[in-house]
């Protein structure tokens, strides 16, 4: 099925209905008919999209979605091929299927999500696959795949998971880490691991480290060729350098349980 | 029925079922790969006397291996999951942990059972070891001196067959001993069968049970050349003055008996007129599950 | 439009009159039960239902500084649990600690009309007068916190009887308070002035005063049954939550020496075993002696799995919980009043303590001779929220599930307490007690907790319903006096409660030595302190002062 | 001379007094368009207490007038290259990246700018 | 309760009168007053800002009560032009509140919820980083009275009270002597903290200068210290502070009996915000092992508390509040108000006693311009100035009374010193709030 926007919304839009899981089944007329909440008032979708074809488990959307919040929220199957940016909250509580966007998305990509996967062909905001404020964990599982850059707080309190960049991070990537996996193949910024407890941030350049991680040694993890030949899989450009390359292992967060790790690429 | 002049016995070798695991050890060369995998497959001849039977499988290159370095794939037998489980854990955790560069995987996927090993030597990092799940593999990396022991959380083990077997009945010991190496040698090439005998043969096969309660298994006096004339059975002709036998472990029947059906012809081959006959060691199909004819083997 | 209303073809139960499931008709008028309506006048058909008065909870933490400071720190909770408005009600936010109209929703759709406040400091007594002006439709109060007072700690330290006692009435009047709070006296003393020490027995020395505990329990005790107050000095025991603590409980209810007194979340004062290790039940030891001593009443506490949040003006307390896990933890100290502690908390079945909690609370339903003394409570939420109650009421009406609750539970910790063998199921009637009639006479409310004639029209019909918890889970209709604000399990209006306190009389001398106090060591002004009286309306429940 | 210095805003006295008067008064708009240097970079950028400088970060850009920034008295305070102007429309108008990574609260008192003086007359009253 | 005497004809002197312009919020003033003026001659006990916040709050009453589009309206027709851009708005933004008193902050939420709007109050360009860092790990904090009486380490942090909070010092926290503090400033202890020198530095004791925006780094070192840790060099090149100051600071802390770290927009505005806030929060928390410790940011307007305080008790959330949903929503940068202004979401804005015209960035400002704004404040302001419909307010605490949430929490009663013509912000709201509900009745 495909949901062309033919009118953008004046004020932000929160369409949580826009998922594979939430429309199965539904015809066209249905669709259309469905609510959305346009500010403070509910309206129905097809005052804002048209609806073409049949839902068979894959949705696309297209169009100016830079006002439209939660797409694919709670989705748990299928298959979401977006063609536009979009704002807040892109697949937050995934718990299955994949997302594939072809533009940017802001803030909230993947928050408190638990498996599936979501693909930003763009650049995404702050706080990518991260815990919500006052939680004390976050992402459960799945991937997240970004493409360009993201901002602050990618993977912040991740329990499980990966997250990666294929451009640069912001500040606190990898804040509160639990554990899971986070790779940045560009740069990161300032105070990377913060209170971290356990799990892997992983960049292929240099990075300023907090005092509270201490350099351990360079080597060569084994284990990353795994994730760099998956992400070269899923679309990365891996340099082969990095597969066989060495890297600085940093432990932290001393505040913390101090079992977490920073790799960082030695060229 | 005979090929050129060897004897091939209509019998048919009775197979057991067991359990099985493959496991993938990479290093930085072949040289530290297999020199974990042969610690890992040592003592490990007979589930009797060493609770599993191990053997390499073959080496693998890079771009075979999940980590793409260097390795080589080991299969190791037991008689149950469990069995082969807790053998991975002892020998994985002294024979590869140990050795350099090495790193270990599950070589077998989509298997019924699973038993967890990197999942239980994950211990010995103490407290600093690590998991990392990707994909639905998790694997454990456990910090060594040289740097970190990768591992995955757990193995595949699936059920397999073990038992496989030939005899090579000869008239003298250099012509057997021609013809079996040279069986060992053409089987140890296939896939999903190790021999787990020294070079492949092994001489002191065994009959079940013995006039010495301790013991499970005893001589096999009915293929001693020497006892022809003194026990109560036998089963050597008169000119058959040595007898060696291959046994055969696979992770299926039809490689198993495939292996069997090279083995014959490679022996035949290199063993001319001195290997008088072949034949199949059996408990009359009333222990095992398997019965591999010999002549089916031959016919095509 | 006449405000007369007639309920008809109802069970009632109502144990303040002796009424226990019988069908009558209660009549409505002017927001009080009466005698009887003009025959015309609209009618509930309550037809297979169950009338009681609306419930009334003696001891629950719903608003004030320490509430709100729960609240604000704790978005991911409430994230999952919006509360929607209505064409009728504002919208909140629920979670362990709901906003304070979600509060009132929430309460009122269990059938209760009247919620307690547990602890306050009086420097905090306008937020919380605040608070509870935006409480809906409950009628409520507070108590305010007096234990960790440092004016009257100076007063009983020089044994100055007379001035205690006025002061007392002063900070009552001041602070629009309902009655007088004990929270581990000489505790947060300790935690401020000596490096987060605390006292854990009434007769240590209490730094800095030379008094012990019992000293300030005794007075309090004696202060409340003096001036005559509605309900007693409201004590949250020293040494709470620590192994072998009964002994201490035990210690605090013989201080009374025979005047009333209320104990409060006694559960978790009911333990035996030695400090630092397991503790085991002494419900038995306690129930017996309040079995025995009418002075004594006491709400249970009771501990439900699952989420809570420890929030408590025994800050020494909530520090020791953060040592279990190091969670987000709130500190605050009130000046010359009292702490604070607060902190994230779950209940889980498989942990011993959490058990054997769980299981002190229910012995001690299931032992107490008189319910009229001995009423339901988690402590909401630090025992688990007030929407628990339907559960726990479950629990004590029917043993079948009980039993198939402890299955569950840790096995070690519930074998060592004799829940098992407790096979009392709570009958509606008591249920009525527990929840309504008691708490209400324990407040000394008289038009609340019961249906005789001139009582308050707070009335609750619950659908009857076998499985309990689903009967009192949602009223049918709910009418806050006389005015039907649920009708059909849905919100139809959303009155208005009272706010009540106490203003017992006093020597006005008193303030020309309070006030030279609070210009030394408070931060506000004396002539500021005072509630005045426009800030919030309130009604007076009378006292009747020992002459 | 143009540098690139590290602008700070913040509350003063003189500034809250006069916002009390009225934010547009003279008062207030004379305190918060008066930018605080050191010494030691006045001197290096040859600038006396009431030239003008203007300020630029990104597209935006003001001109303020500059003064030597009192020091405590009793200690070495080391920060060179450290700006600061009291808050209001004008150090607002510096704050160009709304971007407050998710907290609602932009990096107010954290601007990089160029800072260029002293401006001949003309071109400050232009 | 009445504490007003009159002194002279026309000339009235109110005591314990509250001061509303920081978050101080002193209650022991005593204003003189002329009624014929209309205007406060004196104000005893106040500081300096606070002697200019009185004597400046006289009453213009040229100016008119409201306007629309800048012509002059009366106030029915404002009411009722407000109440129909709010009710016809999509995403309508309610913003500021914190020079309001509890009960108008009370009201404004309820309109919010009424509209089904967007809440925010300046704490989110304030002390909101703080309340961020307050739901990720707590805050272990007090009432200033403790301070007064207990505390014998003063900690400012990032903040300058001798500029912005002048009685802070004087009155709170350094001088005054107290129950356990027998000698005043002698038995405390005061250190300062902060990027460069400041008037504050002058009365402490201890000064560590932070290379600007390494609060952070300066905050973990020293919990690595307080956690029985040491600390590499690194800590040294990255602050700026010498590893053997940062020992001697974390020494100090922790051998103190009572103390108190005052931080200001030092952390909350600059690079890691809300966890800088965060850091210092579990560094107090940590120093609890060894010490009583607590933590209070030194907030600003005089009731800015108050609007976390209400908005926290109404909807569970302190501040970044939408409603559109019909129940409230928290989420800082999405429903804080200068993102919403920053993305060009919010269709119109109702601005209560604050001005983000003067305060947003640039692009903020730039998307305010293109939307009806209703605007409350005393004074014309560059935000009344740009808003369709202009209220003009009473001053609270000078002309309404209420109540007032002190930085602490604690709430302080208005005494006001003389009644303005113009109404209070809760004067207008209620009418407001009343002609919505009409408006949306219609509606539907």
């Amino acid at each position: 099925m495909k949901l062309t926007v033919h009118t953008p919304p004046e004020v932000p839009l929160e369409a949580e209905i826009l998922s594979p899981t939430s429309l199965a089944g539904l015809s066209e007329a249905e669709v259309s008919a469905l609510i959305v909440h346009h500010g403070n008032r509910k309206e129905a979708l097809g005052e804002f999209f048209s609806v073409n074809g049949k839902m068979n488990g894959r949705l696309e959307l297209e169009g100016d979605l830079s006002f439209v919040k939660l797409i694919g929220q709670g989705m748990a199957d299928g298959e979401m091929f977006i063609e536009g940016n979009v704002s807040g909250h892109l697949g937050c509580g995934m718990s299955g299927g994949r997302i594939v966007l072809n533009g940017d998305a802001q803030d909230w990509v993947g928050e408190d999500m638990t498996g599936g996967s979501i693909t930003i062909n763009g650049n995404a905001g702050h706080m990518v696959g991260s815990g919500v404020r006052g939680a004390e964990q976050g992402m459960l599982g799945g991937e997240i795949f970004v493409r360009g850059n993201c901002k602050n707080e990618a993977g912040g309190a991740m329990r499980r998971g990966l997250v990666a960049i294929g451009g640069n991070s912001g500040d606190f990537t990898g804040l509160n880490m639990v554990a899971g996996t986070v790779i940045v193949l560009g740069e990161m910024g300032i105070r990377t691991g913060s209170n971290m407890k356990r799990g892997s941030v992983i960049s292929m350049n240099p990075a300023r480290m907090i005092p509270s991680f201490s350099y351990s040694c360079t080597y060569q993890p084994i284990f990353l060729r795994f994730y760099l030949n998956y992400l070269r899989d899923v679309g990365f450009e891996i340099d082969d350098a990095w597969l066989n390359g060495s890297y600085q292992r940093w432990c932290g967060d001393a505040i913390s349980l101090n079992k977490g790790e920073v790799l960082l690429y030695q060229s | 029925m005979k090929i050129r002049s060897t004897e091939i016995t209509d019998t048919f070798a009775e197979a057991f079922k067991m359990s099985a695991a493959r496991i993938i050890i990479t290093a930085e060369s072949d040289y530290w790969a297999m020199a974990a995998a042969q610690s890992v497959t040592g003592f490990a001849t007979s589930v009797i006397g060493c609770r599993c039977e191990a053997g390499i499988e073959k080496t693998l290159s890079p771009k075979e291996t999940p980590d793409q370095r260097p390795g080589v794939s080991v299969l190791l037998f037991a008689n149950s999951t469990k069995g082969v489980g807790n053998r991975l854990v002892e020998r994985i955790g002294q024979s590869v942990m140990t050795c350099p560069t090495t790193a270990c995987f599950n070589g077998l996927d989509g298997t019924e059972e699973k038993f967890s090993v990197g999942e239980k030597l994950r211990y010995f990092g103490d407290g600093y070891q690590g998991s990392k799940v990707l994909n639905d593999r998790k694997m454990w990396r456990i910090p060594v001196m040289e740097g970190e022991f990768l591992i995955d959380d757990s193995f595949g083990i699936q059920a397999a067959v073990g038992g496989g077997n030939l005899l090579f009945l000869g008239k003298e010991l250099s012509s057997t001993l021609q013809a079996a190496t040279a069986a060992a040698e053409a089987m140890r090439k296939l896939p999903n069968i190790i021999l787990p005998m020294p070079g492949g043969v092994v001489r002191s096969g065994s009959k079940p049970g013995s006039r010495y309660k301790a013991l499970p298994a005893s001589t096999n006096d009915a293929f001693c050349p020497t006892l022809r004339g003194s026990a109560p059975k036998t089963e050597l002709g008169e000119d058959e003055a040595c007898v060696l036998e291959i046994v055969i472990d696979g992770l299926d029947e039809s490689s198993v008996a495939e292996a069997m059906r090279q083995g014959m012809h490679a022996a035949v081959e290199a063993g001319g007129e001195g290997l008088a006959r072949i034949t199949a060691g059996n408990y009359g199909g009333n222990l095992g599950q398997y019965k591999i004819g010999l002549h089916p083997l031959l016919q095509d | 439009m006449s405000s007369a209303l007639r309920i008809v073809n109802g069970k009632i139960y109502d144990p303040a009159n002796n009424i226990d499931g019988e069908v009558r008709d209660i009549c409505i008028q002017d927001g009080k039960i009466v005698e009887s309506v003009p025959g015309d006048t609209p009618k509930i058909d309550a037809h297979g239902m169950v009338v009681m008065p609306g419930g009334v909870d003696i001891h629950s933490h719903i608003a004030g500084p320490k509430t709100n400071l729960a609240r604000k720190f704790q978005p991911e909770d409430h994230r999952y649990d919006p509360h929607p408005g209505t064409e009728f009600t504002r919208s909140g936010a629920g979670g362990i600690v709901p906003s304070t109209f979600a509060t009132g929703y929430r309460f009122a759709t269990l059938g209760y009309t009247t919620v307690m406040e547990a602890a306050v400091p009086p420097l905090s007594a306008r937020h919380v007068l605040e608070e509870l002006e935006d409480t809906a439709i409950l009628d409520k109060g507070y108590y305010v916190l007096m234990g960790n007072n440092s004016f009257l700690h100076r007063m009983l330290e020089k044994g100055r009887m007379e001035e205690f006692r006025n002061a007392v009435a002063w900070w009552l009047n001041a602070s629009k308070a309902y009655t007088i709070k004990l929270v581990c006296p000489g505790g947060d003393e300790q935690w401020k002035g000596d490096k987060n020490a605390t006292i854990n027995q009434i007769d240590e020395k209490i730094h800095s005063f030379d008094i012990t505990p019992r000293q300030v329990i005794k007075a309090l005790i004696d202060t409340a049954n003096d001036l005559g107050l509605p309900h007693p000095a409201h004590i949250h025991c020293n040494n709470l939550g620590h192994s072998g603590n009964y002994t201490t409980t035990l210690d605090t209810m013989r201080a009374a020496e025979g005047r009333k007194a209320h104990i409060t979340h006694i559960q978790f004062n009911s333990y035996g075993g030695e400090p630092g290790k397991n503790p085991t039940s002494k419900a038995k030891e306690i129930s017996d002696f309040i079995n025995e001593n009418p002075n004594i009443s006491a709400d249970v506490g009771q501990v439900m799995f699952g989420k809570s949040v420890s929030m408590t003006a025994d800050a020494p307390l909530a520090w020791m919980l953060r040592h279990v896990k190091e969670r987000k933890w709130i500190n605050c100290d009130t000046e010359c009043e009292s702490g604070c502690g607060i902190i994230p908390f779950e209940y889980q079945q498989n942990v011993y303590t959490h058990t054997l909690q769980w299981a002190i609370g229910l012995e001690l339903f299931l032992m107490a001779k008189d319910p009229w003394r001995m009423v339901l409570s988690t402590d909401h939420p630090n025992g688990g929220s007030f929407l628990n109650y339907p559960r726990l009421i479950r629990l004590l009406m029917d043993r079948d599930f009980r039993k198939q609750e402890a299955a569950a539970v840790n096995q070690k910790a519930l074998l060592s307490t004799s829940l098992l063998d407790l096979d009392r199921e709570y009958s509606l009637q008591e249920i009525a007690i527990v929840t309504r009639a008691a708490p209400a006479r324990l407040l000394g409310l008289k038009h609340k907790g019961h249906l005789g004639v001139g009582a308050d029209a707070d009335i609750t019909i619950y659908d009857e319903h076998e499985n309990r918890e689903e009967m009192f889970k949602t009223a049918r209709y709910v009418l806050k006096d006389g005015h039907l604000f649920i009708k059909n399990h849905e919100f139809c209006a959303d009155p208005v409660g009272r706010i009540y306190q106490v203003a017992p009389d006093y020597d006005k001398k008193i303030e020309d030595e309070i006030r030279p106090f609070f210009d030394e060591y408070y931060s506000v002004q004396f002539d500021n302190y005072p509630v005045f009286d426009t800030h919030v309306e309130t009604e007076i429940v009378p006292t009747y002062p020992v002459q | 001379m143009t540098e690139t210095m590290l602008l700070v805003p913040m509350r003063t006295a003189k500034q809250g007094v006069a916002l009390n008067q009225g934010k547009l008064k003279d008062a207030y708009k004379k305190e918060t368009s008066t930018v605080e240097i050191k010494q030691e970079d006045m001197d290096r950028l040859g600038l006396k207490t009431g030239d003008r400088v203007r300020l630029r970060a990104g597209t935006e850009e003001v001109i303020v007038s500059c003064k030597p920034r009192k020091e405590g008295k009793k200690v070495q305070d080391t920060a060179t290259g450290i700006i600061f102007l009291p808050y209001g429309p004008i150090s607002s108008a510096l704050m160009t990246d709304g971007d407050t990574a998710g907290t609602g609260m932009p990096d107010s008192k954290h601007l990089i700018v160029e800072i260029e003086g002293p401006l001949a007359q003309e071109e400050s009253d232009g | 309760m009445d504490s007003s005497v009159a002194a002279e004809p026309n000339i009235r002197v109110v005591k314990n009168a509250t001061c509303t312009f920081c978050g101080c919020v002193c209650d022991d003033m005593e204003l003189t007053v002329d009624l014929d003026q209309k205007r406060i001659t004196k104000a005893k006990n106040a500081c300096v800002l606070g002697k200019a916040w009185f004597a400046e709050h006289s009453v213009d009453e040229s100016r008119p009560v409201a306007m629309i589009e800048g012509k002059e309206v009366s106030l029915d027709e404002a009411i009722d032009e407000a109440a129909k851009i709010l009710v016809n708005a999509r995403f309508p933004v309610i913003y500021g509140m914190s020079n309001s008193t509890s009960e108008a902050q009370r009201e404004t939420v309820k309109m919010a919820d009424l509209l089904s709007a967007n809440v925010d109050s300046t704490s989110s360009v304030c002390h909101g980083p703080t309340g961020m860092g307050l739901q990720g790990v707590g805050e272990p904090t007090t009432t200033l009275g403790e301070v007064k009486n207990r505390a014998d380490m003063i900690v400012y942090w990032g903040c300058n009270p001798s500029d912005c909070h002048p009685r802070l010092s004087t009155h709170y926290a350094v001088n005054p002597k107290g129950m356990y503090i027998p000698n005043g400033r002698k038995d405390r202890t005061v250190i300062n903290v902060d990027v460069r020198s400041t008037t504050t530095t002058n009365i402490a004791d201890v000064f560590v200068q932070v290379k600007p925006g390494s609060d952070f780094e300066l905050l973990w070192g020293l919990r690595i210290l307080v956690r029985g840790g040491k600390l590499n060099p690194a800590f040294e090149e990255q602050t700026g502070v010498p590893i053997d100051v940062i020992e001697n600071l974390a020494s100090r802390l922790m051998s103190c009996n009572y103390g108190i770290l005052f931080f200001g927009m030092g952390l909350t505005m600059t690079r890691g915000r809300h966890y800088n806030a965060s850091a210092l929060h579990m560094l107090a928390t940590d120093l609890n092992e060894h010490t009583h410790f607590v933590v209070k940011p030194a907030r600003g307007h005089g009731n800015v508390t108050g609007a976390d305080t209400v908005m926290s008790w109404q909807t569970g959330y302190p501040f970044g509040i939408n409603f559109n949903r019909g129940y409230p929503r928290h989420e800082p940068g999405e429903f804080t108000t200068t993102d919403i202004m920053c993305r060009g979401e919010a269709d119109a804005a109702c601005i209560i006693a604050s001005d983000p015209m003067a305060n947003f960035a640039k692009p903020a400002i730039d998307h305010m311009k293109k939307i009806p704004m209703i605007s409350f404040d005393p004074k014309p302001t560059p935000t009344s100035q740009a808003a369709r419909v202009a209220f003009t307010t009473a001053c609270y605490g000078i002309n309404t009374p209420g109540t007032v949430y002190r930085m602490d929490d604690i709430p302080i009663p208005l005494r006001p010193a003389f009644e303005s013509p113009f109404p209070s912000d809760l004067d207008i709201l209620k009418p407001l709030v009343k002609r919505i509900r009409e408006l949306k009745r219609a509606q539907y």
